[in-house]
């Protein structure tokens, strides 16, 4: 078997006064998409926020590639090539659909030590196409954010980061607030990672969900990894049984 | 026709132009045509620019989040460094240099110590106040000294455009408020301070150096407060330790009559810059309309209010027209 | 041993005129080698502050305390205290109106802000035309504070007395909020002028006429065709004296007011010599002392 | 033990605490005993009310959510209004209720017109800054009057308790705080408050009257301003038209200290409280350790920051510390 | 058939630029379980939001047994007896779990014209039942909301709606953040309203609960009803078309 593209090993996060992953070791291989799940505060969000550099590890160590790296900022993350789709919506409610697409990687006309023009055109060519390809329909890209239903905000951060495909994609619980169709592209999506040589991590509180498009199985209770199996090694009985 | 006008009065700045419209006019007939007489416009555009300049750097702070008392301390405190650098002996540009990086060490420790403390502004700010007022008198030693007779004036004060009618501040005004205006709209940096102070959690998310980008708001505000103040200065002829007091509301009350939200995110340089000609001309206006010395302020503060309630009450018509866009 | 002499009143450390008094503070205080302290308000002409100032100062047992007595009634009580404390108290810059009777301090250096403006008025009135209507603005430049209303005051009631001896004379005079802000007191006298271009004269209650003057200036107006008066010899005000733009200025000595006080509380403590009033001068200047004064002001002196 | 220390330095009021104390004795060492003398102490606890009752306003307002910077003016107004009522012969007790009324008033337009028209609270209690100083000086004519003699001074300014160490204000005060402190901890009402400030949307969708409740703190907050006014000029025993002025912004400073939320939602009476003490202790210290009157600014702008800086690392200790709670 | 609780006539709602709700007609009758569906942004929030004085129609009518009401704050909505979860939680993030249970219905020890003085043991031991009843469990009831997981707070949101039933329950997207176990809890629950003799909206994009504990599908597309059936009446293909 391949090596670990990210190896995390004993984990563990303190918020003020509660202990929110306990030690926890997990290791993600290179194009293989990981379910996780667990109950409600278990600790998921608390461990991907921690991969994609929100918040910081109180203790414990991250290896990318086999090689120790510390991410302090999402920026960090992104730079090793680890896109996020957070639980909670991570849009600026008083700016456009187009602009939010693009915060932080604006195309540009012309630039000079990263600052530059943006190109408003390109902008609303591709926002608009990301935001179709995820089977949204939306007025146009001009639209605030604060002004779209629960659905439809959640829908422009999946098209954000399915435009903005990158090595490592986790997704925090991304089908709620979908509809039916919608959440049928995201499965879909899930299950094209593979083929786009793409890891994944995805989370979700829908056992049917998670079995349809992942590999791997790890479920998480109380901050610590409870199971870790291969889905096909696995039930939902089974699953059901240990949270 | 009622979609456009939706969408023009939907805009917070231009609500704001329509107020200054009917202003002007009101202030025309009461003053018996004196307000737009040559002279009186030459009067608020000298002084137009100095509030203006200080105005553009407060409400991008604003956008991005944040808020700076301070601005009126560094209005006195970058032209008292220049003096007394300049009543030393060193040259004009040397003295603007130091003055330009004392504004902006300035704005640095602002922003530093908010956000590394995670302090809210006003405090961090308010204290600045009280210490760049203190240093400009330190540095005074109480008695300002008195300018060189040698300064390039013709770069920032003497007369210019048709009739005389503007001084040379105006036209560095101008071409600052459109840079800024340009920065906010069209550069991504613009979008990052937007992002930073609209949802800061979610600028984060996306890998915007927030810390950065606020720090770099801090240091523009204060750069530019003293470069208003180092305009005035020449204007007027002396360095006084006391100029520019009280003006750190006057400029927040210009960016939120203009339409920029005390909250962050939401905002617009040309907003800030139609509050600031706003506050100019209600108080010119009053003086020409013969308020009375003790009513003085009553009108001041009353105008103030009822130019943010006109403001709130035409966006608030604009939403009702029903139009779909 | 040394004195401990404490100088409370009621002005901002931005205050240039101030800075002179604490000047000749200072100067004398190292003279008699006294320990020495000026305490500033931090709102300009904030009286409550002041009082806690004192009653801070007083804390500290001083052998002398200096004060300016911008009310009437609010620093009684703290300087009775100070007396009975056998506090040396003296009252500088401004007293009690009533004077020894409206308060228990020892004695008082300087001249009252009534008066000043009445002096004011009176100086200025030599350069009024000989006929035809007069026209005359009042700048408060602090609505609602002491130093600024009764300046203005004095002003007035000299105006009052005028129109009354010129009965025939067409003579009018009004108040506007003129602000303590070169700048704003420059665009709003400005305006008014504008809108009456027939003002004979514009008073100010501080130094920020020097300000209007450069708006003449600018506007191509000659000097004296609009009078400028006002008070303090601040470096910026006598430049205008000397440009001509400014007739009458009320000059209190602010070096002097810092020093005999300090002087007289020094002799009070050692030789037991009771402090006396001191008058620190008629304070009119005209242009024709300008440039004299020029120089003595960039020294802090006046 | 550990847990302990966690808990207590999680409250910013009792960080704050913390830092009273170490200044005390910094200034007690520096002021060679003077400043816990009895003499001074009666000077700092005689002012202390007139701005610790001022801060319990603008604390509670800062809880649900609004600022205001109009308190320093109705600090003036209110006694001047009681000063004019009585020179015309009016009883102290119906002048005292048309003063309360007044600055009720004040409250309410303060209140109404940020929630109706959804402005900022920031400009219109600015703008009410300048009306209700306008109209101090407006009713008292630019001169005050003076107050009659026969005042019931026995309940707000005589000295009581050991040594005389208090004035009867400074009860006033603490059963105002005490009363205050109840009512945002025990009470309904208080519990409103802070929903209001705390997410306005989920306040209103669980049925809280929030309008009602932020006109409330509003209302409380001027009279309260215009009480402490009251007091401060029966113990001065002239109604100055000047007094407050910049108070409105320590008032602010010293709730934040205490560890008031200028966003809304958190915060304690307590901590005001405290905040206000430790304005009046540094303002007082100060002076007492003879700091040169051109440093003087600088000082103060120095501590404010300072105490803030301080009370976030405290509280960032705090939470570092791993206990399970 | 007895006459409808709620009937809703020819509503339309205008935010700004955007026509949500198109002349929208729905009667909702006693102890009956409406279950509603439709796209993202097809108007459901909006319709239950005016329900629940959250937002004010721009036209139309609403008749509660059959007499106009008019709903002008949730306080009004309140006292008509109808009780309502919110898509995006209404919680205070900066009060505690027990103090967020009872805002604006404190159990009062002591009361003078509404006001008095709470009973913060009955709330601490109530919320903590209540809490319990929803399957969660928490640390305390003096935690922050601000400190909990995404599913924690949607779980202490269906507490609070649990613990103070009422003659109308609307819920949008309650299983949003949930977890399997709190899921199944809030299906049961919606399925016991009728036992309850309390009339229920459910809001869901996941197709199965809703015919779990439905009684009458209503499906919303664009702004309008497009749909409006007995559960018994029509099949999971027919409303996938429809949508
Ligand atoms: N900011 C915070 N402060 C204190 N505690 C926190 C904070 N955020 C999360 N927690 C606690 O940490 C634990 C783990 O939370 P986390 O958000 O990781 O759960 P989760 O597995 O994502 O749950 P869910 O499925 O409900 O989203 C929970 O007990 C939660 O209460
Ligand atoms: N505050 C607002 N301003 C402008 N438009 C809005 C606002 N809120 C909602 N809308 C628009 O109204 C329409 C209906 O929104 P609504 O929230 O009712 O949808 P929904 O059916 O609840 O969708 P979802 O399933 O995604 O929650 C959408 O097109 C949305 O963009
Ligand atoms: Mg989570
Ligand atoms: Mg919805």
């Amino acid at each position: 078997m391949s090596h670990p593209i990210i190896s995390v090993r004993n984990l563990h996060k303190w918020y003020s006064g509660v202990h929110a992953l306990k030690g926890v070791s997990l290791d993600i291989y290179p194009n293989e998409t990981v379910g996780l799940i667990g109950d409600n505060g278990a600790g998921k969000s608390t461990l991907i926020n921690i991969l994609s550099g929100v918040q910081l590890a109180s203790e414990g160590e991250i290896h990318l590639d086999g090689k120790p790296v510390r991410i302090r900022s999402p920026r960090d993350a992104m730079d090793l090539g680890i896109e996020t789709i957070y639980q909670y919506n991570s849009m600026v409610p008083t700016m456009s659909i187009a602009r939010n697409m693009f915060i932080g990687r604006e195309p540009l006309k012309f630039r000079l030590f990263g600052l530059g023009v943006m190109d408003h055109k390109q902008m609303a060519a591709e926002s608009t196409d990301a935001i179709a390809g995820a089977g949204l329909h939306l007025r146009s890209p001009d639209a605030l954010v604060g002004e779209l239903s629960g659905g439809q905000r959640q829908g422009v951060a999946i098209a954000r980061a399915m435009h903005f495909k990158s090595r490592v994609m986790i997704l925090d619980e991304p089908t709620n607030h979908l509809a039916v169709k919608e959440t049928k592209k995201v499965i879909d999506f899930v299950r094209s990672l593979k083929d786009l040589n793409i890891t994944g991590i995805f989370i979700s509180h829908n056992i049917h969900h998670v079995f349809e498009c992942c590999d791997r199985i790890v479920a998480m209770a109380r901050g610590e990894v409870v199971l870790d199996k291969r889905a096909e090694d696995t039930s939902m009985d089974e699953i059901l049984d240990v949270l | 026709m009622k979609r456009l006008l939706k969408i023009y009065m939907e805009k917070p700045e231009l609500a704001a132009l329509v107020l200054l419209v009917l202003l002007v006019i009101l202030f025309q007939v009461q003053s018996g045509g004196v307000f737009l007489s040559a002279n009186n416009l030459r009067g608020i555009l000298g002084i137009l620019p100095e509030i203006g300049l200080m105005v553009i750097g407060v409400t991008i702070l604003m956008i991005c989040g944040e808020f700076d008392l301070s601005v009126g301390s560094v209005f006195a405190l970058m032209p008292m460094v220049m003096a007394v650098l300049m009543a030393d002996g060193t040259p004009f540009i040397l003295a603007f240099g130091a003055g330009i990086a004392a504004c902006a060490a300035i704005g640095f420790v602002n922003g530093f110590l908010t956000i590394n403390y995670n302090i809210p502004s006003f405090i961090t700010t308010l204290g600045m106040l009280f210490i760049a007022r203190s240093l400009t008198i330190v540095i005074s030693g109480g008695f300002p000294p008195l300018l060189p007779n040698d300064l390039p004036n013709w770069l920032f004060t003497v007369f210019v455009g048709p009739g005389d009618l503007f001084r040379m501040s105006f036209v560095w005004f101008v071409v600052i408020a459109v840079l800024a205006s340009l920065m906010m709209s069209r550069t991504n940096f613009g979008n990052w301070i937007r992002a930073t102070g609209g949802f800061l959690p979610a600028a984060q998310a996306m890998g915007i150096p927030t810390a950065r980008v606020k720090i770099a708001c801090f240091m523009l505000c204060s750069m530019l407060a003293g470069f208003a103040g180092m305009i005035q200065v020449l204007r007027l002829g002396s360095p006084l330790p006391s100029i520019g007091e009280g003006w750190e509301l006057q400029a927040v009350a210009a960016a939120v009559i203009g339409g920029t939200a005390l909250s962050g995110g939401i905002g617009a340089v040309l907003g800030g810059v139609i509050g600031a000609i706003l506050i100019r001309v209600i108080d010119n206006g009053l003086v020409l309309s013969q308020v009375d010395a003790n009513w003085f302020k009553f009108a001041i503060g009353f105008l103030t209010i009822f130019a943010v309630v006109v403001n709130s009450w035409l966006a608030k018509r604009a939403k009702a027209i029903k139009v779909e866009t | 041993e040394n004195m401990n002499i404490v100088f409370t009143h009621h002005s901002s450390a931005s205050n240039t005129f101030w800075q002179a008094v604490k000047k000749g503070f200072d100067d004398a205080c190292g003279k008699i080698q006294a320990n020495c302290q000026m305490i500033f308000t931090q709102t300009e002409g904030s009286i409550e502050q002041q009082a806690a100032n004192m009653e801070a100062a007083l804390a500290r047992g001083p052998d002398a305390l200096l004060t300016s007595i911008v009310d009437d009634r609010a620093l009684d009580d703290i300087v009775q205290r100070a007396v009975d404390a056998n506090v040396i108290t003296i009252a500088v810059n401004v007293d009690d109106s009533e004077g020894a009777a409206g308060n228990a301090r020892a004695a008082f250096v300087g001249q009252g802000f009534r008066p000043a403006g009445y002096s004011l008025g009176e100086a200025m009135s030599k350069h009024f035309p000989e006929e035809g209507p007069i026209k005359v603005l009042v700048g408060i430049s602090a609505p609602g504070q002491n130093w600024s209303e009764a300046r203005g005051g004095g002003v007035l009631d000299f105006m009052e007395d005028f129109k009354a001896a010129n009965s025939d004379r067409d003579i009018s005079f009004e108040r506007i909020d003129s602000g303590t802000d070169l700048a704003v007191t420059a665009d709003r006298v400005g305006a008014y002028l504008n809108a009456n271009p027939d003002t004979t004269a514009y008073f100010d209650t501080g130094f920020w006429h020097a300000a209007v003057a450069r708006v003449l200036k600018d506007r191509g107006v000659g000097p004296g065709e609009v009078l400028l008066g006002g008070f303090d010899l601040v470096p910026e005000a006598v430049q205008q004296m000397q440009a001509g733009y400014i007739q009458v200025q009320v000059d209190q000595q602010p070096y002097m007011q810092g020093f005999i006080p300090v002087m007289q509380a020094y002799l009070a403590h050692t030789v037991d010599l009771a402090p006396a009033d001191v008058d620190t001068g008629q304070g009119i200047v005209t242009p024709a002392e300008a440039d004299a004064i020029m120089e003595l002001s960039a020294q802090g002196l006046r």
